[in-house]
């Protein structure tokens, strides 16, 4: 069955709402629910107090409303699904490491940062920090997918050791920063500095891009291994065009200011294209 | 007012060794008896001890925030809710001013030692202190890279040095001299990143030797009859082979009174540049039979540590060997360098566990318990949240042997196993080597022990086999007299002392430092000296002028 | 500390108040001597301060104010206490910032504040020097008191920086004029560079002016990484810097080779486009430069105390700014927890504002949410700030009326002597008062403990 | 038994417990697809003597394969999951990783598995990388034309080896060509592999032989020229040549598919006598495939 919660207040002070998960609320009844404690602000309240409840949760949790100020939902999450017929707040999916979130709308700053496992697909916008690390830690997605429809802020990928970003819109500047290792596709605009500090990892995009000094150019060729990600996209159901599938890439590695390790590859449909 | 009764009292420097007692507090000082209305604690199955003396760790001051501000990620996880008594705060290894002083508190220890402030950051430590509840706490400050202090030094001039050392003591507030590398900042900062290496090759551009620092300052604090002598963290940190400096560097001492930290860091065999071997019996041997030497063993234990020391270029050569992208490096003017990064003991590691088992050889070849004291130079070794841990070690050999079993076993090859098996340390013992000893080698006469007139600072411990659980969660706290922990409940705040000395000095030497200070320093002489009035609690050591003709 | 002079003079001269540290700027020069007018509350001569200083010092009158301000209208001390206490134990998301003014010993008491009503603390770092910490947080740096530069520093490098307005002693006190002990020819044994994107008034004082594209610190200082480390840099990063490969070339040399070098870094870094990624290259530099020589960097902090500000911070939470009490316990999150943001999202209900004034520097929709929440405001002057409060205190300025610990930009503490008599309380008094008052109301509230949050910065 | 006048003997196969693994290998196009299929399954004819068994069990459309190239699925069976991990990473580097264009991946969910791309991988000295997708792990190793792709492991499955039939026919032309129908017709079942040149085997082997050192010898009793001479024959007088269609299978049932095919096949073409399988008297393999129970279904 699913659990249905309807926010039914608009927020201007963000509640802190980790709780909201299949982990945390899974198998209980609607008013026990309602009794789960949250934080609003800085007051301890009940999610009855926000949330129009229905339903019991078996592993899925539908949340109706704008969820812009809710923080944290489906944080740590290791299983089940949440579905978000609306924007989502900060921290979405922090620390999974299960399970599968989508958002119809946009979704906020630090969407999946330091997540584990499973899936998290954003139709709309995501802000800063997508897959990212917290200031400090150097451990950024360790695995699992985050796909976003739209664009991303800035430093999407910082830190990330493992798993796979994809963005269908532009990302912002310092894409894939500190990365470790990992996989990120763009197939909109890459914004400036991409892979700045990368010691392993891919940054695939599908546009030019200026990279930096520390970068070197080293051929144009046809990655098998993105054939696979891409055609596993293609199965998803996000349209990838046979060319991006069949067409050759610049290969640029970096950054040499680490291990020199990572690369970016920016698809060209044919040499020096 | 209270009255503790039925407990087995531990207290080594009144020689009762688990005698039933009664134990009486009142207005914050032991006392011979109370009334009979006073509260009484019954201790039946538990041990009392006086409050844990730490007289070895990194608490407090610039380096310490440094290394905090630089960890977001270590204090994430660890956090110290607020409650209506107490502050919040954040731990992991460097923890917030409150958290530090609270976890102290929690387990059962009441004062502790900042043991390197540069004394420009002296200002700074201070207020740090004072945001550090419960304990009473005092700072010993950098000397050993002080260059107005060398000039003196090359010139001859000791009574000035002596003078000035007396001076910046009162300047600062603080309670001992501290030498950190002797020699080896100006070598750091202003030869390109080199270092020292023995105590008798000259510092170019000084025209001294560490020796001829060490010496001087050994005998600077002998003779202003400070409390505590000369701090010693020796040259050579870390490298192989360094055990032949430590043992030059008590030689030094020629005798007199001295203390040399972390012994552990410095009790290292091999050649220079290659694996370390254990040189632990050959130190061990010579404090043995050295009573002017003390030491604390800078234990290390494994898991997460933060190395931050006035050694600055040991933190480059670790931070090179480790490859960890955060490094610290902080240069004070005039008087010390430091070096900072965050850094992890692992059992598999053969250097590690090596360094691991030197500090147990230490402690159980050590003598005299009073002597040889435990720390785990907080947080370069390990946090003192592990102090309980490593009592278990020392005190249960089944559990060390069980601990030995999932070490580098290539490294337990190296030392000889025979120190490691036997010995267990009795609780008369580890209250000597965890309050009694650091507070009598500190010279804080009304600490460590539960006499009559000693602070009522004690801890109450329900007795358990397992020493790690005994030792981690007090069954009562008691500061000033001051119920802390009460039935393992946390259940009041409370405001420790900074302990400070205030030697008498000849107020003419400040007519030497102050053109020094006009000259080389950034701030103004005037300007430099903490007052009594920018402290709140604290207590001052006068020390009286002996007569000296040297 | 006031040295009344010649006591057999029938009129007493003003007094001399010698070595007085001047708050106007992260230099916080301690040499100061200042001459009162104790008829006129004036300071009348302000002796080795610069210009800014000067006007700093000579400009505090001792001003006939109200001593608080409810909505407009003159209150007492206490009412006004009450006033402000109840809105921050009302509030349920309330900010407090600014902090940078003012007196560690008041700052040491505003975090509680914080904590025990469940807040938000934030500093003018996060509008200023932010980035830096967070970059100092991913790779550290090394660094040095300013003593250090001028008894040492045979190279000094000035990154987006303008320290001859904007910290007008710099020059002479720490790094270009001043005899240092392995310096001393003064400016002859130093060489200054400077790294900006416009000719400033401190230009005039390098030897070697390095004038970059807008927007291309990080790549110029990427390709000084390079270059230090051996590493062949294609010239066509002129097209993206500005700045030839060979003078680059050149300065990465001077580097690698001086005896004790340094780069000083303001604003023109951190507030541009990459924030704390432009600082951290920066750091990473000066770090690897310890490879071939020993080298340091320093940030040039603006106000008289926001080094304080973090340092307090630092030590009472574990995090420099930005730092959120409402889950009960500290967490740290630039973006999240940091003012601007949360003032421009609409989530503070409350702000408390102590010594700064956001209304007049903030983003738009910053301002526009002060405008409509309750603000106190404390400050020796009338301030935008001041002006859109509901509870606003006069306070007395600091190193002016009031003692106190400041810390210079390179994190040394100075202490700060009075001069003059100041008929308002200080900073730390008015939020001492208003801590205590908190504390009474919020007794009552039910504590947040256990796990109620996530995985997130905690 | 008979099936168009070809007698079915009654007897059985027995055939044995190996373990297998499915490689799909896939290159630019089917040229080179086809060279790596060849190289890789080269001398792979019997355990015996190759230490592996191995053939293409069919070619497959871009469609079918990880990458969207040309590819095709190759079966390699060896008595031990350690025995195929070291075969494969013999076979996928010398054959395989060698060939242009050629990436090389996993085809089958097993039992256990064995790392071959993680072996592989030092050939990249240092630069190869690795690639975690769906929760499997890529190594990418860089090769002189770009890179070469493969699975970090590979997983094996139990399987069945030596399930086999033996033609007798009147001579020469006439057992071969209907061996040679029978290959035609299993080819392309899948799970199976006929490892003998072309699928057909004319070396016939019994256990044991007089020479200490050999495992197995000429299959005497299958020999016509031995009819008299060894102490028992199998080859009835009227039978001039015998070959053995040997199919190596993931599972049981595909080998019994291939088996029933062939003998449906094989049997009724011009001057096939006899139909019968190789046995050892069931001492000696797991599975009895009896000739009579795969045609009466």
């Amino acid at each position: 069955m699913v659990l249905d919660l309807k926010l039914r207040t608009q927020l201007d002070i963000p509640l802190e709402a980790g709780i909201i998960s299949p982990d945390r609320l899974a198998g209980l009844t609607e008013s026990e629910i309602a009794r789960v404690p949250l934080i609003h602000g800085n007051r301890k309240k009940s999610l009855g107090d926000f949330f129009d409840i229905s339903g019991t949760c078996d592993g899925e949790i539908r949340l109706v409303g704008d969820f812009t100020k809710v923080k944290s939902v489906g944080s740590g999450m290791t299983g089940g699904r949440i579905i978000i017929e609306g924007n989502s707040g900060m921290h979405l999916g922090c620390a999974m490491s299960g399970g599968e979130i989508a958002v119809e709308g946009d979704a906020g700053d630090w969407t999946g940062a330091e997540m584990s496992g499973g899936r998290i697909v954003i139709k709309g916008n995501a802000g800063h920090m997508v897959g990212g690390a917290y200031r400090g830690g150097h451990m950024g997605l360790q695995g699992g997918e985050i796909i976003v429809h739209g664009n991303t802020g800035n430093e999407a990928g910082n830190s990330m050791r493992n798993g796979l970003i994809v963005i269908m819109g532009n990302s912002g500047d310092f894409t894939g920063a500190n990365m470790f290792s990992g996989t990120i596709i763009v197939f909109g605009e890459l914004g400036i500095r991409t892979g700045a500090s990368m010691k392993r990892g891919s940054i695939i995009s599908m546009r030019h891009a200026d990279l930096l000094p520390t970068f070197t150019y080293s051929c144009f060729y046809h990655p098998s291994f993105l054939r696979l990600y891409l055609r596993r996209l293609r199965d998803m159901g996000i349209s990838i065009d046979d060319a991006q599938i069949e067409g050759g890439y610049h290969r640029w590695c970096g950054d040499s200011m680490e291990l020199n390790r990572g690369e970016v590859l920016l698809f060209s449909g044919s040499p020096g294209s | 007012m209270l009255r503790i009764v039925n407990g087995k009292v531990h207290d080594p420097a009144n020689d009762i060794d688990g005698e039933v007692r009664d134990i009486c507090v009142k207005d914050g000082k032991i006392v011979e008896s109370v009334p009979a209305e006073a509260r009484r604690i019954d201790a039946h199955g538990m041990v009392v001890m006086p409050g844990g003396v730490d007289i070895h760790c990194h608490i407090a001051g610039p380096k310490v925030n440094l290394a905090r501000k630089l960890q977001p990620e270590d204090h994430r996880y660890d956090v110290q809710h607020r409650t209506p008594i107490t502050r919040s705060g954040t731990g992991g290894t460097v923890p917030s001013t409150f958290t530090t002083g609270y976890r102290y508190a929690t387990l059962g220890y009441t004062t502790a030692m900042e043991a390197a402030v540069p004394p420009l950051g002296a200002r700074h430590a201070h207020e740090e202190l004072q945001d550090t509840p419960v304990i009473d706490k005092g700072f010993y400050i950098l000397m050993g890279n002080n260059i107005l202090l060398y000039d003196l030094l090359k010139e001859g001039r000791f009574k000035d040095l002596r003078e000035a050392v007396a001076w910046w003591l009162n300047a600062t507030k603080s309670y001992a001299v501290k030498l950190v590398n002797p020699g080896g900042d100006e070598p750091w900062k202003g030869q390109r990143n080199a270092n020292v290496t023995k105590l008798d090759k000259k510092i170019d551009s000084l025209d001294i030797t560490p020796r001829q620092v060490i010496k001087g300052l050994v005998d600077a604090a002998a003779d202003l009859d400070l409390p505590h002598p000369a701090h010693i963290h020796c040259n050579n940190l870390g490298h192989s082979g360094n055990y032949e400096t430590t043992l030059e560097t008590m030689r030094t001492a020629e005798g007199r009174r001295v203390h040399i930290t972390h012994i552990q860091f410095h009790s290292y065999g091999g050649e220079l540049g290659s694996e370390p071997l254990s040189k632990a019996p050959e130190i061990i041997e010579y404090i043995n039979t050295h009573p002017n030497v003390s030491a604390d063993v800078g234990q290390i234990m494994f898991g997460k540590a933060t190395i931050m020391t006035g050694d600055a270029p040991l933190s480059w050569l670790l931070r090179n060997l480790s490859g960890d992208k955060k490094w610290v490096n902080a240069d004070t003017e005039c008087e010390s360098g430091c070096g900072i990064l965050p850094f992890a003991y692992q059992e598999h590691i053969y250097t590690h566990a090596l360094q691991w088992a030197i500090g147990l050889e230490l402690f159980l070849l050590s003598k005299d318990p009073w002597r040889l004291v435990l720390s785990t130079d907080h947080p370069n070794g390990g946090s003192f949240a592990s102090y309980p841990r490593l009592i278990r070690l020392l005190m249960d050999r089944n559990f060390r042997k069980e601990e030995m079993s999932k070490v580098n076993q290539r490294a337990l090859r190296k030392i000889n196993r025979s120190h490691l098996d036997e010995r267990e340390y009795t609780l008369q013992e580890i209250a000597i080597i965890t309050r009694a000893g650091p507070a009598r080698l500190l010279g804080l006469r009304d600490k460590g022990h539960l006499g009559v007139g000693a602070d009522a600072d004690i801890a109450i411990y329900t007795e358990d086999d397992n020493k790690e659980e005994m030792f981690g969660v007090p069954r009562y706290v008691i500061k000033d007299g001051q119920m802390i922990i009460d039935n393992h409940e946390f259940k009041n705040d409370h405001e420790g002392r900074t302990l400070h000395v205030a030697p008498a000095y000849d107020h003419d030497i400040e007519q030497v430092i102050r053109p020094f200070f006009e000259d080389f320093y950034t701030i103004r002489f005037d300007n430099y000296p903490v007052t009594e009035h920018s402290l709140t609690l604290h207590q001052p050591f006068p020390i009286e002028r002996r007569s000296i003709n040297r | 500390m006031v040295n009344k002079t010649n006591p057999e003079n029938p009129i007493p001269e003003n007094p001399i108040i010698k070595n007085a540290t001047c708050t106007f700027c992260g230099c916080v020069c301690d040499d100061v001597d200042l001459t009162v007018d104790t008829e006129a509350k004036r300071i009348i001569k302000a002796k080795g301060a610069c210009a800014i200083g000067k006007a700093w010092f000579l400009e505090h009158g001792v001003e006939d104010r109200p001593q608080a301000l409810i909505d407009g209208c003159h209150a007492s001390m206490d009412e006004a206490v009450e006033e402000a206490s109840q809105i921050l134990a009302n509030a349920h998301y309330p900010l407090i910032y600014g902090l940078s003014d003012t007196t560690t010993e008041a700052q040491r008491q505003v975090v509680g504040i914080a904590d025990i009503i469940g807040g938000t603390i934030d500093t003018t770092s996060s509008v200023c020097h932010g980035p830096s910490g967070m970059a100092f947080q991913g790779v550290g740096e090394s660094t040095a008191t300013l003593g250090e530069i001028k008894n040492r520093a045979d190279l000094v490098i000035f990154w987006g920086a303008n320290p001859a307005e904007s910290h007008p002693r710099h020059f002479a006190r720490y790094s270009v004029t001043p005899k240092g002990r392995d310096i001393p020819n003064r400016k002859k044994d130093r060489t200054i560079v400077m790294v900006d994107v416009r000719r400033t008034p401190s230009t005039k004082a390098s030897d070697i002016f390095l004038q970059v594209k807008h927007g291309s610190d990080f790549e110029v200082l990427w390709t000084l990484r390079a270059l230090v480390r051996g590493r062949k840099v294609d010239p066509a990063i002129e097209a993206r810097c500005g700045v030839p490969l060979a003078e680059l070339e050149d300065l990465a040399e001077r580097m690698k080779k001086c005896r004790y070098g340094v780069m000083f870094f303001g604003m023109g870094l951190t507030m541009t486009r990459g924030r704390h990624f432009n600082t951290s290259a920066l750091m990473s530099l000066g770090t690897d430069l310890n490879k071939h020589t020993h080298f340091v960097v320093i940030a040039m902090r603006g106000h008289g105390n926001v080094t304080g500000a973090d340092s307090v911070l630092s030590w009472q939470t574990g995090y420099p700014f930005g730092v959120n009490f409402s889950l009960g316990y500290p967490r740290f999150n630039p973006g999240e927890f940091t003012s601007v943001d949360l003032l421009s999202r609409g989530e503070a209900d409350a702000a408390m504002i102590v010594a700064s004034d956001p209304a007049s520097n903030m983003p738009k929709a910053a301002i526009e949410r002060l405008q409509n929440i309750p603000v106190i405001a404390l400050d020796p002057k009338t301030t935008a700030t001041t002006k859109l409060a509901r509870v606003s205190f006069t306070t007395a300025p600091y190193g002016i009326s009031t003692g106190g610990t400041v810390y210079r930009m390179d994190n040394v503490p100075i202490p700060l002597r009075k001069a003059l008599d100041s008929p308002f309380p200080s900073d730390e008094t008015v939020i001492r008062a208003i801590r205590k008052r908190v504390t009474e109301l919020t007794a009552d509230r039910e504590p947040i403990t256990g796990d109620l949050s996530a995985k997130v910065p905690a | 038994m008979e099936i168009h006048n070809t007698e079915i003997v009654d007897t059985f196969a027995e055939a044995f417990k190996m373990w297998g693994a499915r490689v799909i290998v896939t290159a630019h196009s089917p040229k080179w697809v086809r060279a790596a299929a060849q190289a890789m399954t080269g001398f792979a004819t019997s355990v015996i003597g190759c230490k592996c068994e191995a053939g293409v069990e069919r070619e497959l459309t871009p469609a079918e394969t990880p990458d969207g190239r040309p590819g095709v699925s190759i079966l390699l069976f060896a008595m031990d999951a350690e025995g195929i991990g070291k075969r494969l990473v013999e076979r996928i580097g010398q054959s395989v990783m060698t060939c242009p264009t050629t990436a090389c991946f996993n085809g089958q969910e097993g039992e256990k598995s064995v790392v071959v791309g993680g072996q592989l991988r030092y050939f990249g000295d240092g630069y190869q990388i690795s690639k975690r997708l769906d929760g499997r792990r890529f190594w990418r190793i860089p090769v002189m034309d770009g890179e070469f792709l493969v699975d970090h492991q590979f997983e094996v499955c139990p399987a069945v080896g030596g399930g086999n039939l033996l033609i007798l026919g009147t001579d020469l032309p006439s057992a071969l060509n209907a061996a040679e129908k029978a290959v035609e017709a299993i080819d392309g079942i899948p799970g199976v592999i006929l490892p003998f040149p072309d699928g057909v085997v004319r070396s016939g082997s019994k256990p044991g032989s007089k020479y200490k050192s050999l495992f197995a010898s000429t299959n005497d009793a299958y020999c016509p020229t031995l009819r008299g001479i060894a102490p028992e024959t199998n080859v009835p007088a009227e039978a001039g040549c015998v070959l053995e269609i040997v199919i190596d299978g993931l599972n049981l049932e595909a080998v019994e598919n291939a088996m029933r095919q062939g003998i449906k096949t094989a049997a009724g073409c011009d001057g096939v006598i006899r139909i019968s399988a190789g046995n050892y008297g069931g001492g000696l393999g797991q599975f009895m495939i009896g000739l009579h129970d795969l045609v009466r279904e």
